[in-house]
């Protein structure tokens, strides 16, 4: 398994400022689907090291924008709202949804309950 | 001020990939830009998890069509990390040679792009000339021009003999010495410097926050490579990452400029020093947990996420760009520059937007 | 018909009718009795100075003196007026009106009383030459028409300002007051005749740039003011030096007096700064730029055929008395300077007046550049440019006026494809732009002509001032086709066609001068053979073009305009008479791919698919040509020129 | 027209436009232009607008988004013209043929003259496809009466 | 005029589009020997102008169209005037009235892309006109006059006395050529950052007919270049053809360079050059007198 620091997501913000001053930047985050919850891996690059940060959320539950803190988190937390419907709020640069997604694309695509 | 707003993109003579910036200028003075992607999205990551998962690597090169080898490659370390699986050392080797033989083609065609955007079309003719040769060679080891399909998981699928090493070691010499006519020129050339020195500024802080990889983030002064990390045969490999500082687009041409000496380089030390032995394991199992990959790819840093659950197929694939990094750094670039400097910086952060979309 | 009336009713109806005129207006203020009365007299001036033009091509130039009681009435009201100005700088409080006003207060009096000995006498006191009647021609006709036209103007401006009381009495008092003026200006033989009308038409446009009483247009009528009264004090100044080198105050006289020493050319640079002044040249332009807060009859009036004319007309009729000197040169190279940096901030323009503004002041340089390199080709080029700059300029102002009051702007970028929504004025403006641009028309035969008579070597400096008309050309070019480019821009498949509220007045008063133009161009040669030759010669210069039948041949080049009019019309008329689209052929625009259809006009899809129009603004290249930028430099640039302009008198 | 059609049959001027693919076909149709296989022996140039094309050349399956952008970029296209899908994906969706945002080939989209197999296509395998997509142009007749 | 020579003028204007077409045949045949390539046969441009003219038209508004046929009639009427010798001043004027009605072509149909292009269009004439305007003012301080026919009544070569003229006609000519660095409003390879520019909403026959007006164009460029060595001409074509190859390598070996650039050099070397050389022929006194 992955090494990671699970979090709150209370705690997230804190966590990624605090990585953010130790001049790590946001690699990637990637989203799991685990039917009920959603597990966001926040994925930072600190040199040529990997830290990740580990956080559950539940179906419908919102999530915090950390793009605000860094920029170039604002394409990846586009991208996994597109992909996994989870609310995000307060995006740096909102697609309004139709980043990577056209109108009529199926909508949430990468939920495994929805088989395309 | 009177403005003009005006789609750039999707379909666009400069643009070989569909990308839409909605650009508004002032007496052709960039003052706003918005990207409008997703003309490319495919879906390959949802795809991934409805292929049994060594099929996946054929999925993955098409990632990228430019790159795909290391696509290809790094989806099967990837795998092979999860299940712990070890290759043997030419298979390592040979990954190294196609993995450089596609930096250098992958470079010499943005080179040659890179001077069709600022109309420099006899370069463009030279670059591509050049390249004809490194595809040589790789239709010659893969029996593909532009798709190897050459990594399997647990190796690699065909060897380079003796014979083969030796016609590529005459091709590659021959290669070389068109280079090194052509490197000068972008280097040197008056024009090509009053094209690109100065344009689309990424300052070296800003260059790591905002998030840049590759050639984009070397050219702004970091060091940061992913090959020192010393995977596969990297570590045996004698080489040192090209830095450029500056930040603008004509340190980022050099960067790749130069990259592509260095991969010849490793090309030679690969040939020189391929061990001999098997080329690929057998695999048996499923895959089960999580692994990362980051490796390097012509365009900068490649990250691989994946999860399996102990069956054929896997759980999560998550695949992460360069050029995907790269966009927002630059979109800070274009705001202030003129309208004729829009191509060449949008060019010079390398875009592949198919990877980016995936 | 032109023996039926004498010579002194002609000068009569010419420069005393239009005072009485406009104080009747004045007087009865009512605009049901006012615009009958302004037609009736402004018929009257135009068939007055047809039959004046007459009567000197058949019998010559015509001297003419008045009793000496009009000199001492001339002198009153000289003293009324710099009284009245004086009274306004106090007023005011400006220092620059007082100062120049007070000037000219002392100098004059000086000037009359203990310089002129009492039995000076100017004789003649008026001289009415070719040159003379043209100016006379453009000043009643033109200046007529765009009266005219303020009729219906003046009246939708007060219903759009929502007055309750009417100011167009005034208006009108001064507008017809100025026509006189100017036709005595011209007229004029007697330097203090001259200045009497001169002050007069600076009072004039004093009055009609503030006519709308807000704080933008009392401040530049002030401004207009006292830059004009700097002209009118080099006059005065120079009416003393020029008596005291030359016991003489009468303009032909100056012509006669052969060898020109400093003590000569003094007095006759100090006249070419005051008409400098007038004709609004860098470093005095920005008054011309501020007189467009006024109405803009006002701004065609003061532009095209009035206030501006009289100070090239100044220059141009001095041209003689320097012909051959430093100053001369001096006066090519300034003219030529204006010229071209007037036409290069032009272009960073979008405010349709002030492009307007700064190509008069551009075409002015031009004439004034003429009149410096004076030679034969030069000066009928020279009169040539006032005549054709005078109908198309007034057509445009007319135009733009007419514009501005339908869509409420005076913006270029607000005319974007106005072809469709009100086809007939933008197509008299095209007209009057593309008279203003192209072969054959006649403002392009000026400038043929400029070009050949600067690239003889006239002098040392002739490379710079070619070189500088030539830029000046090429920026012309470029703010014009601009312009005429945001108003052709259409949508095809989206025409709100509006149907133009017709005011036949304007329209008739525009459509005769674009027609005008046109004719006067495509009749190029007759009227160098009738008026532009002769006019020449009176004024001393040889024969500039030979015409073959309807060729104009230069000594070093050929013109000809009609081969050219029927080649350009077909070239243009034809494919737009013979095009035939089917509506199966329409496509929307190249937009990469992105088109939404959806749209008004051409739209594209953005983020998220949402539409996003196009927006497809001029450029105006701020950075480079940028007024802000380049203002100051030009300005100073201009003293510079001026200052060696003086420098070289002594040389 | 003895002359038009011969010049159509020298001159075909091609508009690209790269669907969602993979760049391997877009590379290689690029490589056409270039010293090796320098298809402007033939006339063919790579025009990049539709208004001015012959032969529209389209790499990669077609998506939900870019579906209207290859209808518009035919629709913008002039009397006769010709398309031409590149590679596998442009043909069938290859693949990417079980990709959820993947509409499948472009014939869903725009009628298809010539389909050029290959993953990636090869450069050669591209010329052929032009002369065939010639030949077919030829068929065709501009819809001008007369 | 002899019967003579109006029939030796009307065959060379007649030739001048056959001529410009096969010029710009080998421009693309040469270019690509130099790219490293076999390149089209040299009667290409042929091809395509009859593809092009067999093609529908697409339109996106009327006037467009308009333009199209009145940048061609007119450029004709420039270069018919330059075989009839006529004023050269006047011969430029009509040029630019030829050249705006491109301007105006682009204009008339609200595009972004045709609007860049026109701007830019009207940029590079802001750079050509003034040099064209000053090398006939340059011909005529040797010859005396604006007329054509004074050249050949000159008797001698122009060239030994405006070798800076000529160098400040190259650019003008890099311009007109639409070749790198100067292709920035409408180059003839696409490309480029603005589309096609001034030609991007043109399609089938008026594309075509722009393609012949490109061919006159080059024609009376080259026609004028060959003024400066009129006697023998076959000296002065030799000239033009070598100046037709060397603006050729440039293209090649230059990248397109921007506007403001364009503008500097064009005003700075071409007007600075031709003002130097009126001032050594003023000062070696083998001017003009009056």
């Amino acid at each position: 398994m992955l090494s990671s620091e699970i979090l709150s997501i209370a705690e997230l913000p804190e966590r990624v400022e605090q990585l953010l001053q130790e001049d790590a930047r946001i690699a990637m985050a990637t989203c799991l689907d685990l039917g009920d919850q959603f597990e966001v891996i926040y994925h930072f690059n600190k040199g040529l090291e990997l830290i990740n940060l580990r956080v559950r959320i539940d179906r419908g539950e919102e999530l915090p924008s950390i793009s605000h803190l860094t920029l170039n988190a604002a394409l990846i937390e586009n991208e996994m709202r597109e992909f996994f419907g989870i609310n995000i709020t307060d995006i740096a640069i909102d697609f309004k949804g139709g980043m990577l997604l056209a109108g009529n694309s199926p909508k949430a695509p990468m939920l495994k309950s929805l088989k395309i | 001020m009177a403005r003009v707003t005006f789609p750039f993109g999707p379909q666009h003579p400069v643009l070989p990939e569909a990308i839409q910036f909605q650009l508004t200028c002032e007496d052709e003075k960039v003052v706003e830009v918005l990207p409008v992607i997703g003309y490319m999205h495919r879906g390959i990551e949802k795809a991934a998890e409805k292929n049994p998962f060594p099929d996946n690597v054929f999925l993955c090169e098409r990632v990228c069509g430019i790159c795909s080898f290391i696509h290809g490659a790094t989806y099967c370390q990837v795998i092979e990390k999860m299940m712990d699986i070890q290759i043997p050392p030419r298979a390592e080797y040979l990954r190294v040679l196609w993995s450089e033989l596609s930096r250098m083609h992958s470079h010499l065609l943005w080179l040659g792009l890179l001077a069709d955007s600022f109309g420099f079309e006899s370069l463009f003719m030279q670059c591509w000339r050049a390249r004809e040769k490194v595809l040589d060679v790789l239709e010659i080891t893969s029996g593909q021009r532009v798709i190897q399909s050459a990594a399997v998981i647990g190796g690699v699928r065909r060897d380079v003999n003796e014979e083969l090493s030796s016609s590529i070691g005459a091709i590659l010499s021959e290669f070389k010495r068109e280079w090194d006519a052509i490197l000068p020129v972008f280097e040197k050339d008056y024009t090509i410097r009053i094209r690109t020195v100065g344009k689309g500024i990424l300052p070296q802080d800003k260059a790591w926050k905002l998030g840049a990889v590759g050639p984009t983030l070397r050219g702004s002064g970091w060091d940061v490579d992913m090959r020192t990390t010393g995977y596969g045969a990297y570590s045996d490999l004698d080489f040192a990452p090209v830095v450029k500082s500056g930040g603008d687009s004509y340190a980022r041409m050099i960067c790749r400029a130069r990259e592509v000496g260095t991969s010849y380089e490793l090309v030679r030390q690969v040939l020189g020093k391929l061990p001999s032995g098997e080329i690929a394991v057998k695999v048996n199992g499923f895959p089960n947990g999580e692994a990362v990959v980051c490796t390097e790819q012509p365009r900068g840093e490649l990250f691989y996420y994946a999860k399996g659950n102990g069956t054929a197929y896997l759980e999560r694939l998550k695949i992460r760009t360069p050029t995907f990094q790269n966009i927002v750094p630059l979109l800070t670039m274009l705001p202030g520059c003129e309208l004729a400097d829009v191509p060449v910086i949008v060019m010079s952060i390398d875009p592949c937007i198919a990877c980016a979309e995936r | 018909m032109g023996l039926i009336m004498g010579v002194e009713t002609l000068i009569a109806v010419l420069v005393i009718m239009p005072f009485a005129a406009a104080l009747l207006t004045l007087v009865v203020k009512d605009a049901r009795i006012i615009k009958p009365l302004v037609i009736a007299s402004i018929s009257v001036l135009m068939v007055a100075s047809v039959l004046l033009l007459i009567r000197v091509l058949e019998s010559g130039p015509i001297a003419f003196s008045p009793g000496n009681l009009w000199d001492i009435l001339i002198l009153v009201l000289d003293f009324v007026l710099l009284a009245y100005f004086l009274y306004i700088g106090f007023t005011s409080r400006h220092p620059l009106i007082l100062t120049l006003a007070g000037a000219q207060a002392v100098m004059l009096p000086v000037l009359k009383f203990y310089i002129l000995p009492s039995t000076a006498k100017v004789d003649p006191v008026l001289y009415i030459d070719l040159l003379s009647v043209i100016m006379a021609l453009v000043i009643s006709i033109i200046g007529g028409l765009i009266i005219i036209y303020a009729l219906d103007y003046m009246r939708d401006h007060e219903a759009h300002l929502k007055l309750d009381k009417t100011r167009q009495h005034i208006f009108f008092f001064f507008m017809i007051a100025f026509l006189g003026a100017m036709n005595g200006l011209v007229f004029a033989n007697s330097l203090l005749w001259l200045f009497f009308f001169w002050e007069v038409t600076t009072l004039c446009s004093f009055h009609l740039i503030r006519h709308d009483l807000n704080a933008e247009a009392i401040r530049n009528a002030l401004r207009a003011l006292w830059m004009n009264l700097l002209g009118g004090a080099a006059l005065v100044l120079g009416m003393i030096l020029l008596w005291q080198a030359s016991e003489t105050l009468a303009i032909q006289q100056l012509m006669g007096l052969g060898t020109v020493g400093a003590a000569l050319l003094l007095p006759i640079a100090l006249f070419c700064f005051t008409g400098f002044t007038k004709a609004a040249q860098v470093p005095f332009q920005s008054w011309l730029l501020g007189a467009m807060v006024a109405p803009t009859p006002v701004s065609a009036l003061l532009h095209s055929s009035t206030m501006v004319k009289a100070g090239v007309y100044l220059v141009l009729r001095l041209a003689p008395a320097y012909e051959g000197t430093q100053l001369s040169v001096a006066i090519a190279i300034f003219g030529a300077f204006v010229f071209m940096v007037t036409s290069v901030v032009a272009i960073s323009q979008n405010n349709a007046k002030r492009v307007l503004a700064y190509s008069t002041v551009s075409n002015l340089g031009l004439i004034i550049c003429c009149a410096g390199i004076n030679s034969d080709l030069a000066i009928a080029a020279a009169i040539a440019l006032i005549v054709f700059h005078a109908v198309s300029k007034a057509v445009l102002f007319l135009v733009v006026g007419s514009i501005e009051q339908r869509i409420e702007s005076r913006d270029i970028e607000d005319m974007e494809g106005l072809v469709a929504k009100l086809p007939l004025l933008s197509g008299m403006a095209i007209l009057g732009m593309v008279t203003m641009l192209f072969v054959p028309f006649g403002v392009l035969f000026g400038k043929w002509a400029s070009i050949q008579a600067a690239a003889v070597p006239f002098s040392a400096w002739f490379p710079l001032v070619v070189g500088l008309l030539a830029i000046g050309s090429a920026t012309t070019m470029v703010y014009w086709t601009k312009w005429i480019g945001r108003m052709i821009s259409v949508v095809s498949f989206n025409r709100d066609a509006k149907v133009e509220p017709k005011s036949f007045l304007s329209y008739t008063t525009i459509l005769l001068m674009v027609a005008g133009a046109v004719v006067l161009s495509v009749f190029v040669a007759p009227l160098v053979n009738i008026l532009i030759t002769p006019a020449e010669s009176t004024m001393g210069y040889a024969k500039a073009f030979e015409t073959a039948g309807w060729h104009l041949r230069s000594d070093w080049g050929l013109f000809t305009p009609w081969p050219l009019f029927i080649a350009i019309t077909l070239a243009l008329l034809l494919p737009a008479l013979l095009i035939r689209v089917r509506g199966d052929q329409y496509r929307e625009p190249y937009l990469c791919g992105a088109n939404d259809p959806s749209g008004v006009g051409p739209t594209f899809h953005s983020i998220a698919d949402q539409g996003v129009a196009v927006r497809t603004g001029g450029a105006y290249w701020e950075a480079l040509f940028g007024e802000r930028g380049l203002t100051n430099w030009i300005n100073g640039a201009a003293l510079l020129l001026l200052v060696v302009l003086f420098v070289g008198v002594f040389v | 027209m003895g002359l038009i059609n011969k010049s159509r049959v020298k001159s075909p001027w091609i508009v690209h436009y790269c669907c969602g693919g993979c760049n391997g076909c877009d590379i290689e149709l690029l490589a056409c232009l270039t010293p090796l296989y320098d298809v402007e022996r033939f006339g063919i140039l790579n025009i990049g607008n539709p208004k001015h094309a012959d032969i529209l050349v389209v790499t990669g399956p077609v998506n939900h988004r870019n579906a209207r952008v290859l209808r518009t970029l035919y629709d913008q296209m002039p009397n006769p013209k010709a398309v031409m899908a590149v590679g596998t994906c442009a043909s069938s969706g290859g693949v990417f043929h079980n990709c959820y945002n993947v509409l499948g080939g472009i014939d869903k989209v725009v009628p298809v003259d010539v389909y050029i197999p290959g993953c990636a296509v090869r450069p050669e395998a591209i010329i052929d496809g032009v002369v065939l997509a010639l030949d077919k142009l030829n068929l065709k007749k501009s819809t001008k009466v007369g | 005029m002899s019967s003579g020579e109006l029939g030796l003028a009307m065959a060379a204007f007649m030739l001048a589009p056959v001529v410009g077409g096969l010029l710009t045949g080998i421009d693309r045949k040469l270019s690509a020997r130099m790219q490293g390539r076999i390149g089209p046969p040299i009667l290409q441009p042929f091809y395509d102008f009859f593809k092009l003219w067999g093609k529908d038209t697409l339109v996106t508004t009327r006037e467009n169209l308009i333009w199209a046929w009145g940048y061609l009639l007119l450029t004709m009427v420039a270069v018919f005037m330059f075989f009839f010798q006529q004023d050269l001043l006047i011969i430029f004027f009509v040029l630019a009235f030829a050249g705006a009605c491109l301007i105006f072509g682009a204009f008339s149909v609200r595009a972004p892309y045709s609007h860049l292009g026109a701007h830019r269009e009207i940029l590079q004439m802001l750079a050509y006109e003034p040099i064209l305007l000053l090398a006939a003012v340059a011909v005529f301080l040797k010859t005396g006059t604006f007329m054509i026919t004074g050249v050949f009544e000159f008797g001698e070569p122009l060239l030994p006395y405006l070798p800076l003229t000529f160098v400040a006609i190259l650019i003008a000519l890099g311009i007109k050529m639409r070749k790198s660095p100067f292709d920035i409003s409408a180059c003839e390879h696409a490309h480029q950052e603005i589309v096609r520019g001034v030609y991007t909403e043109y399609s089938g026959r008026h594309l075509a007919l722009i393609t012949l007006t490109h061919w006159f164009e080059i024609v009376l460029i080259l026609g004028f270049i060959t003024l400066f060595w009129a006697q023998p001409l076959w000296i002065g074509l030799l000239i033009a053809l070598g100046v037709f190859v060397l603006e050729l390598i440039i293209d090649n070996i230059s990248a397109r360079l921007k506007w403001s650039w364009m503008l500097g050099v064009s005003w700075v070397v071409g007007i600075g050059f031709i003002i130097a050389n009126m001032v050594l022929i003023y000062c070696a006194g083998g001017f003009i007198r009056v």
